[in-house]
């Protein structure tokens, strides 16, 4: 049988996304004390194979889904809708502590990330010279995460190519934890997890080389990142959910609920909402049969 | 009683001997080497005991400090929140208390009737010292170990999901080897002769045991069972294996349904960086505590009551 | 009349007697089959992933990566993590449990033993979460002042703590060896003018060895099975290393983390947990195993 | 009661109720019991005696199969009831113990259970019904000479009794089940000067109806109330004669060596 | 030693080893041994005999201050060996057990030893030295009797032989100290016949050289091989004196009441 039984809403999938998702089910829990919804975090990766699976209705993804795995939702009768919900930048942060790393490049940052770093780059020192003769020591997303995927992508050039000898975690709460106990530490979240914990990290600006995005590096901001001007590490954020959920009317509230809310709740818990129109598109899908 | 008797045979000089001791008083009265090492090492044993308890101790202080502001009505009443001032933990303590209830539901009598076979039915054999050895490894077996078990069989072979039965049955797994060992303990303490006495008597083993010896071990078996429970409230990688740490804000109404645990919402809290997040961990771990605390001070409470109305 | 006591005589035992005895064995049999599933589902899954990787591999390999685009199968950055956090605990837990296991056993007083021993045995059952939380938030930042550059997840607090834990398992279970020595080698002993610490320790504990050993194994036991401790406070970083200031990955940290994310089974991924799970397996079951026959070897002692 | 009494004729040959023949018993590869040939005569007491460790509660446990409870025991030869013999494949040693039943060194009530209910355990456990426990209750203390302490406190527990009381408690509780014989192992060497004393009296009652095997260390008590005696020594048996001839004129050098306290 | 046989002449005078006076011992509050005065005279064996539980053991284990090692024991009284009062704080109760030995009920070799070891376990755990440790052991075991059935398995463990063995070993490990008196609590209760016997014998040959002390729950081993008895009964002295006396002719009618085997 399913898990939960058939009142529980099931959503999985991204970090990235957890903490809007976490809002929307607590607001909604708290509306109306009868509803049964589940939040998990498996990675974007994890989530979408669970709901090609059907083993959750909602799958939350901070990247589209990929052709290998619309096939497997394809071949599993399971047909989806997809719903973006906001904005994200991926923050780089470090240590409190840490005076030296006043800004990157996307150059430095390949230059760290790439699979030939692996065993090379393990100083600060060996990112840009001047820099501390000291352990760089690295967090950054797991392998199921989107983040993970759009990182390498912008980043290294090859999507899944990195080094590996770093921290990996699909929750990036655990990564906050390990840049905020290490002085030596330089990591990418989520936006939302550096906006809850500001005065824990130190955001390092972007420099991306392309002038039309503007002069210099860029933080990650709801400005610069709802303009697209922070670049290469702004994206969107989308649901995920099963047509054959989407039937069940706890399902259906869940969602109308979320997309009703998804703008306050963004800017609560810092991610970025989108423009109300993106919104009400999103809705008019839901209730579309057709698509 | 009469008079104090003449300690002296009629034919023994009271007179202590002479000339002839042996025993010098100076050698009786020689110390002997190492007195100072026996009292250093008096005071380091007693330093190694204080340790732990002294690291508990700071523990639980620093924790209770962290705890004080969260600690009341609303935090046990509440449910889990993105806002730490306004998170509760009921939930997960309803999730915890049905999850134990169904555990023991389950672990408890299949644990009594393995250890009353053992101590009861089997002979000596190849067989029951492996039934034992098997036992006593299962016992040391990692929790996580089996959550892999319950992973593959309960979650998946037999689809039963993420749900308070999977961990049900993970967890009673797990209570399993606690609670037949516990329980032989137990059985054991029943004295030899009361067995006598039933077979002397014709007695029926079944009869013996339902009528005798069960009675005889109920407290103490009550007892160990209560504490391995206690034990097996805080367990939380098995769960965290078969995937049970999700955002869970509503109490479970079957076996069936989705939970959260204690243990569960408190790692969910301490992976939170957030220093407010910490303060509901502490404040959730301060709740376990007192938990584990009353189900140890009623196991206790309950042998010392049962046992007062079980003279001898 | 002698026919009638004969009949009476071979009258079969209720049925209850009969159907008693196969019901129990059968909750006994449930714990072989415990094992039996254990040992199952571990073999099947592993023999799946060794067919993919060989056996090998994991031994040649230094690196453990098999998440990522080009997995790597080195089984010893897992079991270095896992033998540094232990050998670490132990260093805590055995010369401070053993002590003060000979304090409550030989020289405290009979209402100091009575108090602690309970307290004691309390502390050994505070789960492990707790003292994961104790690691995070007091003793890393604490070791932090002391060792300046300590990365905030390291093998050192989270083996420490665990030492910590693990201390009254192995004062517990070493002091029920202690008090098992009988009174009458004490007795011997003082009787022959031998004074107390000569007494305790070529007397006493070379008698109870036996036990104090299970206890140290099967802390032991514990210790490389222990997973909340690691996974919240040593870190998940795979590294081949016996520096304790590392932050390292230890097999049941990989376990908690892949079984976080969730990997659908029959992948690859999902594979390495249960080979990691069997490997860790073997290696509790060594020392249980061990444990469990030097501890019968006390029983034996006693009884006659 | 004196009826009966006057029919047993101390000279006259007694029936055997129970015949061991070549009773052999090991603990492990122990040898304890050995050879032992032995008719224990109907409605009579038949005192087992002999040093520390010779056998003797080994022996008797024997009797009713109870030996065979103990790890690693076991034992080989024929025990005969009443022709019967206990010890083939075919019969049910817990039916055998209701019609043999034992009373052990210390008493044992069952210490949750009430002064009744002990008295009518050995119903209970063999789940047989009783028709009117309230007159099989009575009857049994009465016969142990218990009722009269006992009868306002029926409900208590058996424990709260004195020692001397328990085991008469113990008595009355396998006198519920209707025995043949009765095993005593040393009933009363747990107890006080005055509770002996009433032990032999009842034993001298019982053997009126039922027939007693009973081991004991004190010589003067199996002079008093014994009318056979067996003097065992390192698991053989020396020797078997009325108790009045062994004390007054024993066979074996042993047996006299050992009543004239030469050892043991 | 037949020559020092004859010394000792059965009617001569002996001279007192050990002086108690006004001995009391308690277990927390209980009282159980009563304002014992008593002489034990040198080079005799002497025998304390009385009812289990009457504090026989308890006057034992003061008298070289083993009482003091149980938890919530006391002692208050004189003992004085050769003249020194052994309760003197000044006296290192160690040191005063190398001079008086004890042997108990349970033969308790040290385990982990081998039966070399264990003849040389005193010396070894003191830390004195010993100059030719082979005789020593030789000695030793030859004096029990033990040399001939362990000199060619020295090496193997002490709880390797049999019971009666174990006990005679652990008389050699007491003899190896060279104590002046040895205390022996119920020696062979735990033994067979045949063991028995061995230590008796044992006995009477270390009367030449020690004093001993001898509690026993068997009257007639106490007949056998005590020169003087003392009886206790609920932690008082009743009566001492040689121990054919006692037997013949005791003064006290409760002495007599217990010997003749009316209680106990
Ligand atoms: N459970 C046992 N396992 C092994 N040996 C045993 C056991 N019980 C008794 N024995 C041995 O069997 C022998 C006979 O024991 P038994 O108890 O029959 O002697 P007994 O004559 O009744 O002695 P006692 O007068 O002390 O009761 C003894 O040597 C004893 O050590
Ligand atoms: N460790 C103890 N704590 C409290 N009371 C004790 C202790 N040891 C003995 N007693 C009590 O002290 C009294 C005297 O005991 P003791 O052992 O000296 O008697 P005993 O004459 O040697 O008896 P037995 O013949 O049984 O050895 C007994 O009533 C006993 O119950
Ligand atoms: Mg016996
Ligand atoms: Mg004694
Ligand atoms: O949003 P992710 O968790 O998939 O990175």
């Amino acid at each position: 049988g399913r898990p939960g039984g058939g009142a529980v809403v099931t959503a999985d999938g991204s970090s990235t996304l957890y903490p809007l998702s976490e809002a929307v089910a607590e607001d909604l829990q708290r509306a109306h004390p009868t509803t049964r919804v589940t939040v998990g975090i498996s990675g974007t990766d994890g989530g979408l194979q669970k709901l090609c699976a059907g083993d959750v209705d909602i799958c939350a993804a901070s990247r589209t889904i990929r052709p290998t795995e619309a096939q497997a939702c394809d071949r599993a009768g399971i047909t989806y809708v997809e719903l973006p919900v906001a904005f994200d930048g991926i923050a780089l942060v470090a240590n409190r502590k840490n005076t030296w790393a006043d800004h990157l490049t996307t150059a430095e940052l390949r230059r760290i990330w790439e699979p030939a770093a692996e065993g090379r780059v393990s100083r600060w020192s060996d990112v840009r010279p001047g820099w501390p003769e000291r352990p760089l020591r690295l967090f950054g997303a797991g392998v199921d995460s989107g983040t993970y995927d759009h990182f390498t992508h912008a980043i290294v050039g090859r999507m899944h190519a990195s080094r590996s000898d770093y921290t990996s975690s699909e929750d990036d709460n655990l990564l906050v934890t390990g840049v905020t106990g290490d002085e030596l530490a330089l990591g990418f979240v989520g936006y939302a997890y550096h906006e809850q914990n500001r005065d824990r990290l130190k955001l390092i600006p972007i420099d991306d080389g392309d002038p039309s995005n503007g002069a210099g590096a860029i933080s990650p901001t709801p400005d610069t990142i709802t303009r697209g001007t922070y670049q290469p590490l702004s994206r969107l954020l989308f649901l995920y959910v099963s047509r054959r959920s989407l039937a069940r009317p706890e399902v259906d509230s869940f969602v109308t609920f979320y997309l009703q809310h998804a703008a306050d709740l963004a800017r609560e818990v810092g991610l970025i909402p989108l423009p109300e129109s993106a919104y009400t598109r999103a809705r008019a899908r839901v209730t579309s049969p057709t698509e | 009683m009469s008079a104090p008797v003449s300690g002296l045979p009629p034919d023994l000089p009271s007179a202590p001997a002479s000339g002839r001791s042996s025993a010098s008083s100076d050698d009786l009265r020689a110390p002997t080497a190492g007195a100072p090492v026996e009292q250093a090492f008096h005071a380091i044993g007693f330093l190694a005991l204080l340790l732990p308890l002294l690291a508990f101790l700071v523990l639980f202080v620093s924790v209770l400090a962290d705890a004080w502001p969260r600690l009341g009505w609303g935090f046990l009443s509440g449910i889990p929140s993105r806002k730490p001032q306004l998170a509760g933990i009921l939930p997960a303590l309803v999730g915890s208390a049905s999850l134990m209830g169904l555990t023991a539901l389950i672990a408890v009598p299949v644990g009594i009737g393995a250890a009353i076979y053992l101590e009861e039915y089997a002979r000596r054999s190849r067989l029951t010292s492996l039934i034992e050895l098997n036992i006593s490894n299962l016992a040391g077996v990692p929790s996580i170990i089996y959550g892999l078990l319950g992973l593959e069989v309960f979650v998946r072979a037999m689809h039963l999901g993420r749900s308070l039965l999977a961990g049900a049955l993970t967890l009673s797994l797990l209570l399993l080897p606690m609670v037949i060992m516990t329980s032989r303990e137990a059985l054991r303490s029943v004295p030899l002769s009361v067995r006598e006495a039933c077979h002397g008597l014709g007695a029926d083993r079944f009869c013996m045991l339902r009528l005798v010896i069960l009675p005889m071990c109920f407290p103490r078996m009550l007892t160990g069972i209560i504490l391995a429970l206690a034990r097996a409230i805080g367990e939380t990688a098995p769960l965290l294996t078969i995937g049970a740490l999700t955002y869970v804000a509503f109490l479970p109404d079957s076996v069936h349904s989705a939970f959260s645990t204690l243990p569960l919402q408190i790692f969910a809290w301490i992976s939170r960086p957030q220093t407010s997040f910490h303060e509901n961990a502490a404040a959730g771990i301060v709740v376990l505590l007192a938990v584990m605390l009353l189900m140890n001070g009623f196991a206790l409470w309950l042998r010392a009551r049962l046992q007062r109305r079980l003279p001898g | 009349m002698k026919r009638d006591l004969a009949a009476e005589l071979r009258r079969p035992s209720a049925l209850s007697e009969r159907a008693g005895k196969l019901v129990f064995s059968l909750c006994a049999a449930a714990s072989l089959v415990t094992t039996g599933g254990i040992v199952a589902v571990l073999l099947h899954q592993t023999i799946g992933f060794l067919q993919a990787v060989p056996f090998t591999r994991l031994l040649t390999d230094t690196h453990w990566t098999p998440l990522f685009a080009e997995p790597r199968f080195g089984l010893w950055p897992l079991l270095c993590g896992t033998l540094l956090t232990t050998g670490i605990a132990m260093m805590v837990a055995i010369p401070c449990g053993v002590l003060a296991a000979i304090y409550l056993s030989e020289l405290a007083g009979e209402r100091q033993r009575r108090i602690v021993k309970p307290l004691v045995e309390l502390l050994a059952g505070i789960p492990t979460l707790i003292y994961g939380y104790f690691a995070l938030s007091l003793v890393t930042p604490a070791l932090q002042q002391i060792i300046p550059g300590l990365s905030g997840f390291n093998a050192l607090s989270a083996g420490s703590v665990m030492g910590l834990m693990l201390l009254p398992v192995v004062a517990s279970l070493s002091e029920d060896a202690l008090s098992a020595v009988p009174t009458g080698l004490r007795e011997a002993s003082h009787a022959l003018g031998v004074r107390r610490t000569a007494t305790i320790f070529r007397v006493v504990i070379p008698s109870a060895s036996p036990g104090i050993a299970a206890a140290v194994l099967l802390a032991a036991s514990r210790a490389l099975g222990a997973t909340m401790i690691v996974a919240i406070a040593a870190g998940q970083q795979p590294q081949l290393t016996l520096d304790p200031r590392d932050s390292v990955e230890t097999m049941t940290t990989y376990i908690a983390q892949v079984s976080l994310g969730d990997i659908p089974t029959g992948t690859l991924e999902y594979r390495t947990i249960f080979a990691v799970g069997l490997c860790l397996f073997m290696m509790t079951l060594v020392l249980n195993v061990i444990a469990h026959r030097l501890r019968r070897r006390i029983h034996r002692q006693e009884r006659p | 009661m004196s009826a009966l009494e006057s029919e047993i004729d101390p000279d006259a040959t007694p029936e055997p109720k129970l015949q061991i023949s070549h009773l052999d018993a090991y603990f492990n590869d122990r040898h304890v019991v050995r050879d032992i040939t032995l008719s224990v005569p109907q409605r009579r007491v038949t005192a087992i005696i002999g040093p520390s460790g010779c056998g003797k509660s080994t022996f008797l446990r024997c009797l009713n199969r109870m030996h065979e409870h103990v790890p690693g025991a076991r034992a080989r030869g024929a025990v005969m009831l009443d022709g019967v013999d206990v010890y083939h494949p075919s019969i049910n040693p817990a039916r055998l113990r209701r019609h043999v039943g034992m009373v052990f060194q210390k008493p044992n009530p069952f210490p949750t259970m009430s002064i009744r209910d002990n008295v009518l355990a050995g119903h209970r456990l063999n789940g047989t019904h009783v028709d009117a426990p309230g007159e099989l209750v009575e009857r049994c203390l009465r016969q142990v000479a218990l009722w009269d302490e006992v009868k306002d406190r029926l409900g208590r527990p058996g424990v709260s009794l004195s020692s001397g009381q328990q085991q008469r408690l113990c008595m009355a509780r396998v006198l519920a089940v209707e025995p043949e014989v009765i095993l005593l192992d040393e009933p009363s060497s747990a107890l006080d000067p005055i509770a002996t004393a009433h032990i032999e009296e009842l034993i001298e009652e019982l053997k009126e109806r039922y027939t007693l095997v009973l081991v004991t260390h004190n010589l003067q008590q199996a002079a008093r109330v014994s009318d056979y005696m067996a003097f065992f020594y390192l698991g053989n048996l020396v020797e078997f004669d009325r108790t009045d001839v062994i004390f007054t004129n024993p066979k074996e050098s042993r047996t006299e060596d050992y009543l004239t306290g030469k050892f043991g």
